[in-house]
């Protein structure tokens, strides 16, 4: 995002590396370690993991998880961009996929109009059960924490209610599932047939498009500079002159509508309906996501897809008889490890920039000094 | 967390003097809110015929309903009050289930208790060691606590339960073998006699039989251990010097480091003492209300616990209203469901009449108006309908808390650098 | 203390510095900004360890590795930012640290208001820190220290919150500790007052020991040039540029605030005041009396509840701050930290902060960052801001660079009026006259100041108008090329109300004699 | 790159060779799986008695809670790539997977428990929740002195309230003062009221203060806190979901409070099925494993039953003559 003098360019992108790698490497040692100590070969684990993950089913099954982790990661990333924790992603998705389900269902026109539609009623499903929480923290003070844990159960709710034969559901064959009215073939959106390794999600366009426009908005536009001025100090934003109380709303909003589209890839692309067991939990999986891609689109790409490598190999270790019970240690000791590795990291790149700047200015100083003799 | 601009100490303009209001409200006000409260909930009982309201059952499934989130807000206030925002508290409570399950039965539930409490603390200093040795985000590192934490102990369930000895008495990847009961407490003769009180359901007097039948009737020692532990905190955190330098540590650390006060030291303390609560609240889940460890056991009361003590101001009189109320609604919706919670509705009536009442009469008048708006509103619907739909009612203790916060979250005052990064020698 | 040597990172605090200093005694410490006085005293009382040197107390070498080492000792610091947590009681802040005393009940309060009592700092112990006020604070601070038996004294920078009146009041305090026995070690940079105070000064430049002299036979100007290694600049104004077009008038502007409890608090009390095209006004008052407050509600951060502010013709009195900023208002803000800079981000975009919608930082909605770097290269040689580059974050840059890069940014939009609260505070001499200088520029082409400054020197020395602040109200008005610091600081204090009733009244019109 | 099946062919091929020619069992179990002392653990059974018979051999893999449709897909390829037939899947939670991954693999057989698959090579296993719970409420009709029973579910699931409306219906036919209470512990998609024991209890002990004394609790390990509760109270009795609660380690402390428990015979009707794969007649379509086929019924043990056993039986009769038709739903 930033550009930067070649000098300074390359130590910082060595600083940048260094972090996930120094904390991939800690997650490694330890689960191999976890492996040993229940008597079992962490080497042959983690060959299986790499051969399997590189196959290209799995690697289709990869960015199809992805897509959908990285709409989540961005979405908790514009929140963490202004400080706000906005823990209610989980709500916030479920409930406009809930919503968009049911408008998909009913609606009868073509493709092209119903997709944008559903997309539409999903993202504004989601801005407004996350406007809530923006509302009341600008204008009653609740933190944005504890209002979107409550939204959350509030959202369960919801769904529980509505998502009931006769009311706004139905009951499928074999009487065990009850989901939305399925949507028509035509509001399916594309994707790709690789034939054997499975069919790749169109969703996945978006996603990346979600991502540019991410990175456009936040580095490149007034807007985005005044949404990361709040973030890194909100008093002196307001004294340059960005609402803080507006922005703190909008980000939300904005927060929320993103939340809005990470349910689409599997509605749109994959079950087409909402039914009683739709993912869930995947706004926590997006928090981790985001920490781990440090906020930046790219960053979050390679969590996502991480994350979804993880979960695919380990799916697998089962099968090679191992515990997969491994992958939630995995997960818990990576984020661990990366958010220290950051903190180590920026800190020792802030002591070498005050070294640097003291270096120099001894440096001009000195000839000054000199130039005063002589 | 939101920032005013200036921070220099305002004019030293006289003032009236507010000792009294210091630390919280008097007891007398206290006494008469709560007074308050008991008259309402009687009369609605007494109105609407449901009994349920204040009968011992209820109030005694309250009670055990509340003590993991009291013990989960508890854990939330010790780290708080030194600084450290401690969202790790749901992994911690994890840690304490899966650790009172562990060795609870293969010895006996006291030690499981111990171990609970151990593992809680385990959590705990994991989430001191990142936050307060290595500077990392308190929250970033509560999230990193809590995934890390379900992902061992879901772990070791799996290697420790679901093999030999412990599959054979009853455990599984998701369950621990079952744990030996830990002694109730009931005081003979007395909970009977409140109980016939109860049952003549007279205004007011078999009210406050419930209640107090339903905080001495079938009581577990842990329960009594977790009130204990209320009362103790309290002591220690108000009365007792190392509270106060804890507390110091919460609000300013570095006037506190500059008085010879090992920051750190505390912090680490406080944080600790914290994933010992937590952890005894996951043993509280375990020992006393399941008899075994089960995963998803905790269900997000780490969380709830936490906006129990925001709603309770950080002090553990608050947060045990909280907890209990919590606790209180939760026991509704299982114990009756749609029915109790409808006669609630009319409880809110008041509330929002009264509420309404005194916004307009102190001239705020968009506030008072819109009080007693939704006041009309909720009548309205108490009227023309019988219960509450079910799915609902669940859902009663999440809007009542986002309802009192928003009502009320200005008044609130969290310590002063809760959440922020400390180094040691580096303050202006 | 022999041979202290501390570095931090890119910077050595202290270099090979000695003192001695002798019981009984008041020993003052002189030296610029960033000299290192605080470091050295931080040193000594144990919160900072040295990278090298000794440190000898009565005869004894003594090693600390924290305070509670130095109090041990019978060291005790009043800090210059103040160590005291607003949630507590003004006991609980006492006792802290200190519970073995004598606990932290109804025996440490009678011990206090002993203290209290027998210095007459008119304590009250159970009052909620936050409520009171800052010569309240300080002297809280004093008797923490009292309250631990302290036999040393060490007072940094005490007095520069403080009025005149409220300096002596302490300097009485000083003297009677004195005469107890008890050591004193003072900081300061008004040399006037460590002159009159001080049995012996020690004089720290650059983090080195340059002297130690005796107060007698020393003048300022000679202590002064210690000091600074150089002649010593100042905010002298030259002709007046003052044109009779009224640029800036506020109008009876009210604000008031509720706390928790209900209680309205007045903090601006009807002031009115008119800047015209190349005036200063200045603004003098002891900090918290409402002047941040002023400069808040012009900046439109707050919201007054009543009043009018107009610039340059157009009423702003309830445009949002982007708009006022836009309309031509520049904004040097009292704490550069917190409402000036984004710490942790690189100096271009701390060139863009607050500018984000003008030329050259944006082009529509969108950013112009290659404008902007350059602009920013621009400003780093004008202002002569020194830094490696502008790519390093701003933490890493010094206060007076900071400082220096906020005027640049400030002035590269062609402000019509400049708001400047504080603007040389934290900053060395050198980066002082520059910002003087180019203050004074601007002026010249018809710019319009609003200074806030607790510099009475700067003060007087930059303004055309003065007005002086008093618990929110425009109690006073001076002429800045008569009046003397001590006349201005009895108008400070409230003292001088009295007198000066009639002038508040009838406006500007007002004499040296009033504020007599 | 190739697909992980090419991979696995050959590596599975020589880890598996020690048994070879035995039928290969595959089983992708539910969250629990083996070992949860319900279900999964009787499908388990099935498959053990299978494999001992046709001395094959038995590969599990268990679902984790946080899974979505592509894990139950990869789980059920896996299984099919490394050669596995045929493959069971336990839980309703696979229907949409196992119709794909059997669209895939049209040469393997699959099963599927508690819900019903379209593909033509899926054996749609599924027994009528409805009748055993009917059965279970006429004894608790039979059983209450208060003329007031309960029902503890644990997730208001389609297939909870099964239980529901049969046991309800139940209760009424036998006698229609009888008060029935329903109680769901959450609601929706919020599965944790299938672990709570400690939401279990109260809901109980609610009911129980209410003046209901027979309790019959479908609600997983929730209803372990249901039976504690009961236990607690004199003359009250608990009814088991699921299998024969009575004889449950965990519960032993308890089990004289167990009435009876509304056993699903998981492990019959995938017996069935492996078997008539090993016997080159795959079972397809819908198995329904009715009361007249065994698939459901109640549990004697503790012998609590014994003295109703006429009523019991001659209801039973009746249901599957047809005299009587449960409701799936209230
Ligand atoms: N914790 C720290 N880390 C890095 N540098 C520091 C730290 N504390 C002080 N410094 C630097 O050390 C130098 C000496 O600072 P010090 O506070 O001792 O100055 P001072 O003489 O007290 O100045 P002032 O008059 O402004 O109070 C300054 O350059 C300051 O920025
Ligand atoms: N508390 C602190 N923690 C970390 N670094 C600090 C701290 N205080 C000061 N510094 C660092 O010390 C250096 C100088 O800061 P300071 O603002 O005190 O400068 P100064 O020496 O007073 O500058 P000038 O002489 O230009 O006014 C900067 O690099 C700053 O980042
Ligand atoms: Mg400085
Ligand atoms: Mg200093």
């Amino acid at each position: 995002m930033k550009k930067l003098t070649p000098r300074i360019d390359k130590e910082r992108l060595l600083l940048g590396i260094a972090a996930p790698l120094l904390a991939i490497v800690a997650a490694l040692v330890v689960t191999a370690l976890v492996i040993l100590a229940t008597g079992k070969n962490p080497g042959a684990a983690f060959s299986d993991m790499v051969t399997y993950g590189s196959a290209s089913d799995s690697q289709v099954y990869i960015l199809n998880k992805a897509t959908t982790y990285y709409l989540a990661g961005v979405s908790v990333a514009i929140g963490f961009r202004m400080n706000l924790f906005n823990i209610g992603v989980d709500g916030q998705y479920r409930i406009a996929a809930f919503f968009a389900a049911v408008l998909g269902g009913a609606l009868t026109v073509p493709g092209w109009i119903a997709i944008p539609l559903i997309i539409l009623c999903a993202m504004a499903t989601g801005a407004l059960w996350a406007a809530i929480a923006g509302v009341l923290k600008v204008t009653r003070g609740v933190s944005e924490v504890i209002s979107t844990i409550m939204l959350n159960s509030i959202a369960t709710a919801v769904i529980a209610y509505l998502l009931q034969p006769g009311k706004l559901a139905e009951l499928q064959a074999g009487g065990t599932v009850i989901s939305t009215t399925p949507l028509p073939k035509s509001s399916y959106f594309f994707q790709i047939d690789t034939g054997a390794a499975g069919v790749l999600w169109g969703f996945i366009v978006i996603a990346v498009l979600v991502g540019v426009a991410y990175w456009f908005v936040l580095g490149r536009t007034r807007f985005g500079f005044d949404l990361r001025t709040v973030g890194q100090s909100e008093s002196a934003a307001a004294a340059s002159g960005v609402s803080v109380k507006k922005m703190i709303a909008t980000s939300m909003v904005i927060s929320g509508a993103v939340a809005g589209l990470i349910g689409m890839p599997t509605l749109l692309n994959d079950s087409h309906q909402f039914s009683n067991d739709f993912p869930s939990g995947i706004g926590f999986t997006g928090i981790a996501i985001a920490l781990l891609g440090r906020n930046n689109p790219v960053g979050i790409a390679l969590g996502a897809l991480l994350w979804g490598f993880l979960e695919r190999t380990t799916n697998h270790l089962e099968f090679e008889g191992y515990d997969k019970e491994i992958l939630g240690v995995i997960q818990g000791v990576i984020v661990l490890c990366v958010v220290i590795a950051y903190e180590l990291v920026r800190r020792y790149g802030l002591k070498r920039q005050q070294q640097r700047v003291g270096a120099e200015l001894a440096a001009q100083a000195a000839a000054t000094q000199k130039q005063e003799v002589a | 967390m939101t920032a005013t601009m200036t921070d220099t100490p305002p004019p030293a303009a006289p003032k009236a003097d507010t000792e009294g209001t210091r630390s919280g409200r008097p007891l007398g006000q206290i006494l008469m809110i709560v007074a308050g409260a008991l008259l309402l909930v009687a009369a609605v009982r007494v109105i609407t015929g449901s009994d349920q309201l204040t009968s011992e059952g209820q109030v005694s499934a309250a009670l055990g309903l509340a003590v993991p989130i009291g013990l989960a807000g508890l854990a939330g206030l010790w780290s708080e009050r030194s600084g450290v925002v401690n969202i790790g508290l749901e992994g911690m409570m994890i840690l304490g289930t899966f650790g009172a399950g562990w060795i609870g039965w293969q010895s006996n539930p006291w030690l499981g208790l111990l171990c609970g409490i151990g593992f809680g603390v385990l959590g705990g200093l994991v989430h001191a060691v990142a936050t307060i040795t290595f500077g990392v985000d308190h929250i970033v590192s509560g999230v990193a606590v809590n995934l890390l934490a379900l992902g061992i102990t879901q772990y070791l369930a799996k290697i420790f339960f679901s093999e030999g000895d412990a599959a054979d008495a009853g455990g599984n990847p998701k369950q621990s073998p079952p744990v030996d009961s830990l002694p109730n407490i009931d005081v003979p003769g007395l909970s009977d006699a409140l109980k016939s009180l109860e049952n003549h359901h007279w205004f007011l007097i078999s009210d406050l039989a419930g209640i107090l039948g339903g905080l001495v009737t079938d009581l577990s020692v842990v329960t009594l251990f977790a009130v204990l532990l209320f009362v103790g905190s309290w002591w220690l955190l108000w009365r007792t010097p190392f509270g106060l330098r804890l507390r110091s540590c919460g609000e300013n650390p570095v006037a506190a480091e500059s008085l010879g006060v090992n920051v750190y030291k505390y912090k680490y303390a406080a944080v600790a003492v914290s994933g010992g609560l937590a952890g005894l609240a996951g043993a509280f889940l375990a020992l006393v209300t399941s008899h075994t460890y089960l995963e998803n056991q905790t269900g997000g009361r780490g969380y709830i616990g936490l906006a129990a003590m925001i709603f309770g101001n950080w002090r553990p009189g608050g947060l045990a209203m909280g907890a209990g109320l919590f606790g209180y609604s939760d026991a509704l919706q299982l114990r009756n469901g749609g029915e109790t919670v409808h006669a609630l509705l009319l409880v809110l009536v008041v509330l929002l009449a009264l509420l309404g009442g005194w916004k307009l009469y102190r001239k705020a008048h968009w506030q008072g108006g819109i009080s007693l708006f939704v006041g009309a509103l909720v009548l309205l619907w108490y009227l023309f309908t019988d219960e509450v739909p079910n799915d609902f009612v669940g859902a009663t203790p999440y809007v009542v808390t986002l309802l009192v916060l928003s009502l009320s979250a200005q008044r609130l005052r969290m310590p002063k650098a809760d959440g922020m990064r400390y180094r040691k020698g580096q303050g202006k | 203390m022999r041979g202290i040597t501390k570095r931090f990172p890119g910077v050595v605090a202290n270099r090979d510095i000695d003192i001695t200093v002798r019981t009984g005694t008041v020993h003052a410490l002189c030296g610029e900004n960033g000299a290192g006085k605080s470091t050295l005293m931080k040193i000594l009382y144990g919160m900072q360890q040295p990278d090298e040197g000794t440190i000898t107390v009565n005869g004894e070498r003594v090693t600390f590795h924290n305070p509670a080492d130095a109090i041990a000792r019978g060291i005790g610091m009043v800090h210059q930012h103040f160590m005291l947590a607003d949630n507590l009681t003004v006991l609980e802040n006492v006792v802290l640290g200190a519970e073995k005393l004598y606990g932290i009940g109804a025996k440490a309060r009678t011990k206090i208001k002993e203290i209290s009592d027998a210095y007459g700092l008119n304590i009250r112990p159970d009052v909620l820190l936050e409520e009171l006020g800052v010569a309240d604070r300080q002297r809280v601070e004093i008797l923490k220290v009292l309250y631990r038996g302290a036999k040393t004294l060490i007072l940094d920078e005490p007095t520069a919150v403080l009025v005149p009146q409220e300096v002596d009041a302490l300097f009485d305090n000083l003297r009677e500790l004195k005469a107890e026995g008890l050591t004193v070690i003072f900081i300061s940079h008004k040399l006037g007052e460590v002159l009159s105070v001080a049995d012996e000064i020690t004089v720290i430049r650059r983090g080195t020991t340059v002297g130690t002299v005796e107060p007698a036979g020393t003048t300022p100007k000679q202590l002064a040039e210690l000091m600074v290694g150089s002649e010593l600049p100042t905010p002298e104004t030259e002709e007046s540029t003052v044109t009779d077009v009224p640029l800036l008038q506020v109008d009876k502007l009210h604000l008031t605030q509720t706390d928790l409890d209900g209680v309205e608090r007045i903090i601006l009390d009807a002031i009115s005041l008119t800047i015209h095209k190349g005036e200063v006004l200045g603004i003098a008052g002891v900090e918290g009396n409402g002047q941040s407050e002023l400069v808040e509600a012009i900046m439109g951060i707050r919201h007054p509840d009543a009043g009018a502010i107009t610039l340059d013709g157009t009423d702003i009195s309830h445009a949002p701050t982007r708009r006022r900023r836009e309309a031509g208002v520049g904004y040097i803000p009292e704490d550069r930290h917190r409402h000036g800079l984004l710490l942790e981000a690189p100096l271009w975009e701390n060139r863009i902060l607050g500018h984000v919608t003008e030329r050259p930082n944006s082009r529509g909605q969108l950013l112009d960052i290659k404008a902007a770097r350059t602009d920013t290269e621009r400003i780093i040689g004008a202002y002569d801001v020194r830094t490696p580059g502008i790519d390093v974050t701003a933490a890493s840059l010094s206060g007076g660079n900071q400082q220096k890069l906020i005027v640049g940014r400030e002035m590269s939009h062609a402000p019509k009026l400049l708001i400047a609260a504080h603007p040389t505070r934290g900053v060395d001499v050198g980066a002082q006259a520059a910002i003087w200088d180019h203050i004074r520029e601007a002026r010249r082409e018809g710019l319009a100041v609003l200074l806030i400054s607790a510099d009475l020197d700067e003060l007087i020395g930059l303004s055309d108008t003065l007005r002086v602040m008093y618990r929110g109200r425009l109690v006073a008005d001076a002429d800045p090329a008569t009046i003397t610091p001590e006349e201005l600081g009895s108008a400070m204090t409230g003292a001088a109300t009295g007198h000066l009733e009639h002038t508040e009244a009838s406006g500007p019109e007002t004499t040296e004699d009033d504020a007599r | 790159g190739s697909t992980s099946s090419e991979q696995d062919s050959s590596s599975s091929a020589s880890s598996d060779s020690g048994k070879d020619g035995g039928i290969k069992i595959g089983l992708a179990y539910d969250v629990g799986g083996r070992g949860d002392r319900s279900f999964n653990d009787s499908a388990a059974r099935g498959a053990d008695k299978a494999e001992k018979e046709f001395s094959g051999s038995i590969k599990e893999l268990t679902a984790k809670s946080s899974d979505t449709e592509a894990d139950r897909e990869q789980r059920l390829t896996d299984l099919a790539d490394a050669g596995y037939n045929p493959i069971v899947a336990v839980g309703f939670s696979y229907a949409t997977s196992v119709d794909k991954v059997a669209a895939k693999y049209p040469k393997v057989s699959f099963g599927l428990i508690d819900s019903v698959a379209t593909a033509k090579n899926v054996d749609s296993i599924t027994f009528t929740e409805e009748q055993g719970s009917y059965l279970a409420g006429v004894a608790a009709a039979l059983k209450t002195k208060k003329d007031h029973v309960g029902f503890v579910g644990g997730v208001d699931t389609p297939l909870i309230k099964k239980f529901a409306a049969g046991y309800v219906q139940g209760v009424k036919d036998t006698n229609s003062k009888v008060k029935v209470d329903v109680q769901y512990l959450t609601h929706g998609s919020d599965l944790s009221g299938f672990a709570s024991p400690d939401k279990g209890k109260e809901a109980a002990s609610g009911m129980l203060d209410n003046g209901a004394d027979v309790i019959y609790a479908a609600a997983g390990s929730s209803g372990n806190g249901s039976i504690e509760a009961v236990s607690g109270v004199k003359g009250a009795w608990a009814i088991g979901v699921d299998s024969d609660q009575y004889n449950i380690p965990g519960l032993a402390k308890y089990k004289n409070s167990i009435l009876t428990s509304m056993v699903k015979n998981v492990d019959v009707g995938v017996y069935d099925f492996v078997k008539s794969v090993q016997d080159g007649k795959p079972l397809t379509g819908n198995q329904i494993y009715s009361l007249a086929k065994g698939g459901v019924g109640l549990a004697t043990s503790g012998g609590f039953i014994d003295d109703i056993k006429t009523q019991l039986d001659e209801a039973k009769t009746k249901i599957v003559d047809g005299t009587i038709t449960v409701k799936t739903t209230t």
